[in-house]
């Protein structure tokens, strides 16, 4: 068979970058960032994630399909998140009782 | 070299073929994986927009020097199995096997930092149910955000549990001769699984031990 | 309460009509499309009945204006019932501000009402005709749902939350209520009524000058009813695993209390069981027990308590008291 | 092709040893395996069904008590959906015919195909030990916090099961997305595919999409069962709300696990037995994947009434009408497809006929309940329960039985008694129109579902249901009888039976052990009827 063999350069390159991600997470979370606090971690996050899936799980090398298949989860996931969150989110637009007496 | 067992199953019509099938069934099943962590931060992140300072409180709890230290062993251990399905694919077995090791040993300390954590937690009396202990005012959201950490690191440590069990099998074979740059898809696909559990990590760490810090 | 074959419930509040007028439109379309669509099958059937074994029909691929027109006129009418009913469902769950509030508290398995002015009610909910009242409901245990047919309308009610429901009711009459989410073991006990009355009957009702029962019924059987009436039977069935303790032939005996002390049912004790049921809890069962202070008249407790006399249990008649 | 004589070998006389059986790899002997499993299911969850009628026939609760009458409805609903009708077309007919209508030797993994009947045989048994050692009571839809904290029966271990049973899915749905991905024969492009074949492959992507999310939810329910803590506990100010849009995000594309492949099985039928290539073949196929796709955006129309807020309602009943469109398109293409074709009257074809009546009013109900204003008045009434029962079991189960009938030559190489089957055929039509009929009417008159007991004016029309549910299970206990007989007396089948054009015709009934004896190449679509003749109508 012959499959793209990825150059170990590429993977130690990664790896840094990796490294150097989580480095910088922590950092970032004794900065402050006022409302973006969280969103600064997701994004730190979502690249690492997004390396390790294009490079050391070769989707970058793959076929369509397996980049239909790795989006298809991802995009799934947001769905649930966007649908279940979207009820909590507007309660009060239109409230249907009182608020929740916490 | 390759033994004299055929690695092509009878209902495939090539090498090529099943590798492909495998590949894209591997990939699957990362998807169900994906939505089955997913219903995790579902709930997780639903409770934590309705307790911020909870949750926060809560992950102050956590130490978060085990935990950047456990992101770069996980970092650590995805690099050498990468390592290990290059190794294979040039049909290197003891760099294969040595590789394999180390992502073992590297998954083995993982879950190592994770029990010295757990018994921290336990110690302090933060493992929700009746023994739970929270001094800081009404012990409901702590708990829940106790509740997401452990059953959140808890699915993740079986898998790493499984990955583990999964490499030694993958050293069994790759001793035996089984795999060839023909055929070491048994490693990439165990590759792929070992990646993914690096990747629910990324995510965790940041979401449970690093919320509010400043 | 309604015929047997009536096909509706009745219509007893401002909103049911609206219910009515919108699904009758849905219920047209659809006897439309599933009569014509079956009739389609029935007669191709018939028609190009298979005559002979090798018969081999003209192939068509499909027709494009076609699907584009049978996807579309669906598409239309369902907007229209999405925006019809939209509207329905908004005057269903957005209470009038000028509505009175009645609290309602769901447990298993009974519905314990509140009015502002501290009447309570249980299982059981009077209303005047053509006031607009607005339920503000949570639950003590498990999910509930107030369920009121001849108004159309219902709401869960959760633990932990508030949830809320309106009504106008139109008509005198006494109306189904149900629980319908499902709460456990007697979730189909879990009834009562909506008792709809005249503006002067109302106001009677609310000096407590209505009757309870049949007048002049002697009062342990007037107690026996209230008995049902009030509830108490829910709990009080006698059956093992019941959730209150059996009273019948427990009258003049003594009962252990949970802290080991026992004490002697008499009058009193009674009474104060019904009142303050938490003060003093019978060994092995919960604190359970609602308390029907405010609902139940000096003379109601008297009924009950004489009711509860005259129960004799089966082993109990043989022993000495 | 030529009637193969006994003598040869085929899948099922290869090896009689039990062993042989329980350790099968042979998809074609899977899914007999499911077939004997779902089959004993369905005995249990209609006997069940049987017993809370009964107890239905009067107004007041005599003849179980309350708390038995709750587990059987319950196990009723678990066992018929989750051992039942989510396995029935896809794993029985889907795991014989698939990899035969895409010319393929077998599975792409035909040992983990054989770990997901084992799989799916512990969680039943769990679920079964569950129903012997004091049932299950909290409906088959597990709300909390009654599941997590009030029920007093054994929860723990039901959600064990349908966690473990979800695995089982999870493996069916990836092996057949795998297996129509990388196992066609040369020739058999996407649009060749029979529509089977893409209805299963949508409901795949529904299995592997949202079966992980349940599997999640029953164990973190496990959990706090088991433990204590608390996840949707609003005494810790936890949501009971969440759970229920996570028991839904399954739950709802769930439905269309359920209905898709039995979609699937009537495109068969109506092509073969009218001998015609389905009208608008495109759109049919497009509207399995669309049907799972926009499956995925409507679970909240489940949750109008649990204090969700007004917004997020309006958007899943929104949603909910779009998902009918393409049911909509493809009931107008089977109607279509009869349209100056040559229908023959064969008993599959009955049951096609009966699916479509009733397909019908189960969906147009379920319109009725997406519409917000109304369902505020239908929500938890046994209007509810006559709509998925119209869809569940006069839909999907009719499409399942006019799909085992018309692969039953196939399968056991025996023909059955055409007579008794269109007996059958219609005392199912009849008996399920009397069982389901009146509850619409009672649904709209107020009555609650999971009632034990019940005002008695509604007594007349529950009696009714009660007895058309008699005769809905003398319906079905029919077809048991004569299948059975069949295998010994039924005439030795054909290759082809039914004129059916797909790959499986074209080899012998039943097939030899690996399928295809020679290559199989694909020169044209599915559906090629008659040459000629291209027309338009
Ligand atoms: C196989 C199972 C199945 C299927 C396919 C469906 C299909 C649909 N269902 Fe159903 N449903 C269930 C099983 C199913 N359902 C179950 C089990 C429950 C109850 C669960 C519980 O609480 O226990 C339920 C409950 C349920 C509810 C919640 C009721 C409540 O609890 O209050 C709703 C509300 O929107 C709903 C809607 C729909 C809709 C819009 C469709 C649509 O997909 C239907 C589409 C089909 C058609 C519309 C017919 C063909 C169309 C035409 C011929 C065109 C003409 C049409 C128009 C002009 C409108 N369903
Ligand atoms: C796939 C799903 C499926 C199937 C096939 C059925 C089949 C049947 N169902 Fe059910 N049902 C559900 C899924 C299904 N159901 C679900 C999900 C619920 C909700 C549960 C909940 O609320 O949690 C429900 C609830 C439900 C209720 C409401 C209970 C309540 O809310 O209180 C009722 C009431 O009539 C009912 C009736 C029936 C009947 C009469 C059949 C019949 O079709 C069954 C016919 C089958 C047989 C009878 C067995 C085979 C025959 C024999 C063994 C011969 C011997 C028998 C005789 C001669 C009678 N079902
Ligand atoms: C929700 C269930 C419930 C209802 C309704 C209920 N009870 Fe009770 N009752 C209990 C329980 C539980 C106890 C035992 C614990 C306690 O004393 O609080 C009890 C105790 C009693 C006792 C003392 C019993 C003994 O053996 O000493 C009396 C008397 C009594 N109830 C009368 C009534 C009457 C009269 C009513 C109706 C007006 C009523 N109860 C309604 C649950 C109930
Ligand atoms: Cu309360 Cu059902
Ligand atoms: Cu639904």
């Amino acid at each position: 068979m012959n499959h793209h063999i990825v150059p170990l350069k590429i993977y130690f390159a990664i790896f840094a970058a990796l490294m150097a991600g989580t480095a910088l997470t922590v950092w970032a979370a004794f900065q402050d960032f006022g409302e973006f606090n969280t969103l600064v971690a997701v994004v730190i996050a979502v690249v690492k994630a997004a390396l390790v899936v294009l490079f050391f799980m070769h989707v970058k090398y793959s076929d369509k399909l397996i980049w239909v298949f790795a989006s298809a989860g991802f995009i799934w996931l947001i769905i649930l998140f966007a649908f279940t969150l979207m009820d909590p989110m507007t309660r009060d637009w239109l409230p249907v009782g009182a608020p929740l007496p916490m | 070299m390759a033994e004299s067992r055929n690695p092509l199953a009878h209902h495939f019509d090539s090498l090529e073929q099943q590798y492909a099938a495998a590949k894209l069934g591997m990939w699957s099943f990362l998807i169900t994986e994906v939505m089955m962590f997913g219903g995790l931060f579902l709930g997780y992140i639903l409770y934590r927009c309705r307790f911020p300072e909870v949750f926060a409180q809560g992950s102050h709890h956590l130490d978060i020097k085990l935990g950047a230290f456990n992101t770069a062993v996980l970092i650590v251990s995805s690099l050498t199995m990468a390592l290990a399905v290059h190794a294979a694919q040039e049909g290197r077995k003891q760099a294969t096997l040595t590789y394999l090791f180390f992502t073992l040993m590297l998954g083995l300390t993982f879950l190592g930092v994770k029990v010295i954590e757990y018994s921290d937690k336990y110690q302090h009396h933060l493992i929700p149910g009746a023994r739970f202990l929270w001094s800081e005012g009404d012990a409901g959201p702590p708990q829940l955000f106790y509740s997401y950490y452990f059953c959140m690191t808890g699915l993740h440590a079986i898998h790493m549990v499984v990955g583990a069990g999964l490499l030694l099998w993958l050293m069994a074979l790759t001793a035996r001769n089984r795999f060839s740059p023909a055929y070491y898809t048994p490693i990439e696909m165990v590759g792929l699984y070992w990646h993914f559990v690096d990747i629910v990590w990324i995510f965790l760490f940041p979401l449970l031990y690093l919320i509010g810090r400043h | 309460m309604s015929s047997p074959f009536a096909l509706f419930p009745e219509r007893a509040s401002t909103m049911a009509w609206s219910v009515d007028a919108l699904f009758l439109f849905i219920l047209w379309i659809s006897i439309f499309f599933t009569v014509g669509i079956s009739a389609a099958v029935v007669y191709f059937a018939i028609k190009y009945r298979r005559k002979h074994d090798d018969e081999v029909p003209v192939q068509i691929e499909g027709h494009l204006g076609l699907e584009i027109l049978w996807s579309v006129i669906p598409l239309i009418l369902m907007m229209v019932m999405f925006f019809w009913g939209t509207k329905v469902f908004l005057q269903l769950v957005v209470s009038p501000a000028d509505a009175t509030p009645i609290y309602v508290v769901g447990k298993q398995w009974m519905w314990k009402i509140q009015h502002p002015d501290g009447r309570r009610e249980i299982n059981e909910l009077h209303v005047p005709v053509g006031e607009k009242f607005r339920l503000i409901m949570t639950s003590e245990d498990v999910l509930h749902s107030f369920f009121v047919p001849a108004f159309r309308t219902k709401m869960d009610v959760v633990p932990g939350r508030y949830s809320s429901l309106w009504f106008e009711a139109t008509r005198e009459g006494v109306y189904h209520l149900f629980c319908a989410e499902y709460c456990g073991t007697s979730h189909s006990g879990m009834t009562g009524r909506v008792v709809v009355m005249s503006p002067a009957d109302y106001a009677k009702w609310l000096s407590g000058q209505a009757p309870a029962g049949p007048a002049g019924g002697a009062m342990a059987d007037v107690g026996a009813q209230l008995f049902t009436a009030k509830a108490c039977n829910t709990c009080h069935d006698g059956r093992p695993g019941a959730l209150g303790p059996p009273l019948a032939g427990t009258f003049g005996h003594s009962v252990t209390l949970a802290d080991g002390s026992e004490v002697v049912v008499d009058e009193g004790y009674i009474r104060e069981s019904i009142l303050n049921p938490q003060a003093k809890l019978v060994r092995g069962f919960q604190p359970v027990m609602p308390t029907y202070k405010g609902q139940l008249s000096e003379e109601e407790i008297l009924q009950l308590i004489t009711h509860i006399k005259s129960l004799k249990s089966v082993e109990a008649s043989g022993e000495k008291p | 092709m030529k009637e193969e004589s006994a003598a040869t070998v085929n899948y099922l006389n290869c090896d009689y040893s039990i062993r042989s059986w329980l350790l099968t790899v042979d998809h074609k002997r899977i899914g007999i395996m499911y077939l004997l499993a779902v089959t004993v299911f369905f005995l249990i969850g209609g006997i069940m069904a049987t017993l809370f009628r009964f107890e239905l026939s009067t107004a007041a609760g005599d003849l179980v008590t309350a708390e038995t009458y709750n587990k059987l409805f319950t196990l009723h609903g678990v066992v018929m959906v989750f051992f039942f009708l989510i396995p029935s077309v896809p794993a029985v007919l889907g795991n014989f015919v698939l990899p035969l209508a895409i010319g393929a030797k077998d599975v792409a993994f035909p040992k983990l195909n054989l770990l997901s009947w084992y799989v799916f045989m512990i969680g039943g048994g769990i679920t079964l030990f569950v129903a012997l050692t004091g049932g299950l009571d909290t409906g088959w839809t597990f709300y909390t916090p009654y599941s997590s904290t009030y029920a007093t029966t054994d929860v723990l271990s039901a959600a064990i099961g349908v966690f473990i049973t979800g695995f089982s899915s999870i493996l069916t749905g990836l092996n057949f997305l795998v297996t129509i991905h990388k196992m066609r024969a040369p020739g058999m492009t996407w649009m060749r595919m029979p529509l089977f074949v893409w209805a299963l492959y949508a409901t795949s992507l529904i299995m592997v999409l949202a079966t992980p999310v349940l599997a999640i939810t029953v164990a973190l329910l496990a959990v706090e069962r088991a433990t204590g803590i608390g996840i949707f506990d609003p005494a810790l100010g936890g949501d009971p709300v969440l759970f229920q849009h996570m028991f839904w995000f399954y739950s709802h594309p769930a439905v269309y696990i359920m209905i898709l492949p039995s979609m699937g099985v009537i495109s068969e039928l109506v092509a073969t037995f009218c001998r015609r290539r389905i009208f608008g073949y495109s759109f049919v196929a497009a509207s399995s994947i669309a049907i799972a796709v926009i499956g995925f955006f409507v679970w909240g129309h489940h949750l109008f009434l649990s204090t969700q807020s007004v917004y997020a309602g309006m958007v899943f009943s929104f949603l909910s009408f779009l998902v009918a469109v393409p049911s909509a398109v493809k009931t107008f293409n089977w109607t279509a497809t009869m349209y100056k074709s040559s229908v023959s009257w064969q008993s599959p074809m009955l049951y096609v006929m009966g699916f479509m009546g009733l397909f019908l009013v189960g969906g147009l109900t379920g319109v009725v309940l997406a519409t917000l204003g109304l369902d505020v008045h239908m929500h938890d009434t046994y209007f509810v329960v006559a709509h998925f029962h119209y869809i569940m079991v006069g839909g999907v189960l009719m499409g399942y039985l006019g799909g085992l009938h018309y692969w039953w030559p196939k399968i056991t190489g025996r023909m059955y008694s055409e007579a008794w089957a269109k007996v059958s055929a219609l005392l199912v039509f009849v008996g399920f129109n009397l069982t389901f009929m009146p509850q619409f009417i009672l649904g709209y008159l107020g009555m609650p579902r999971r009632y034990y007991a019940y005002p008695p004016e509604w007594q007349t029309l529950n009696v009714l249901s009660s007895a058309g549910a008699s005769v809905l299970g003398v319906g079905y206990l029919i077809p048991v009888i004569y299948l059975l007989w069949s295998l010994r007396h039924g005439k030795p089948a054909p290759a082809n039976p039914w004129g059916g054009k797909g790959l499986e015709w074209t080899i012998a009934s039943p097939p030899t052990p690996h399928n295809f004896e020679k290559p199989v190449i694909v020169t044209e679509g599915a559906y090629a009827y008659g040459e000629g003749g291209h027309g338009h109508g």
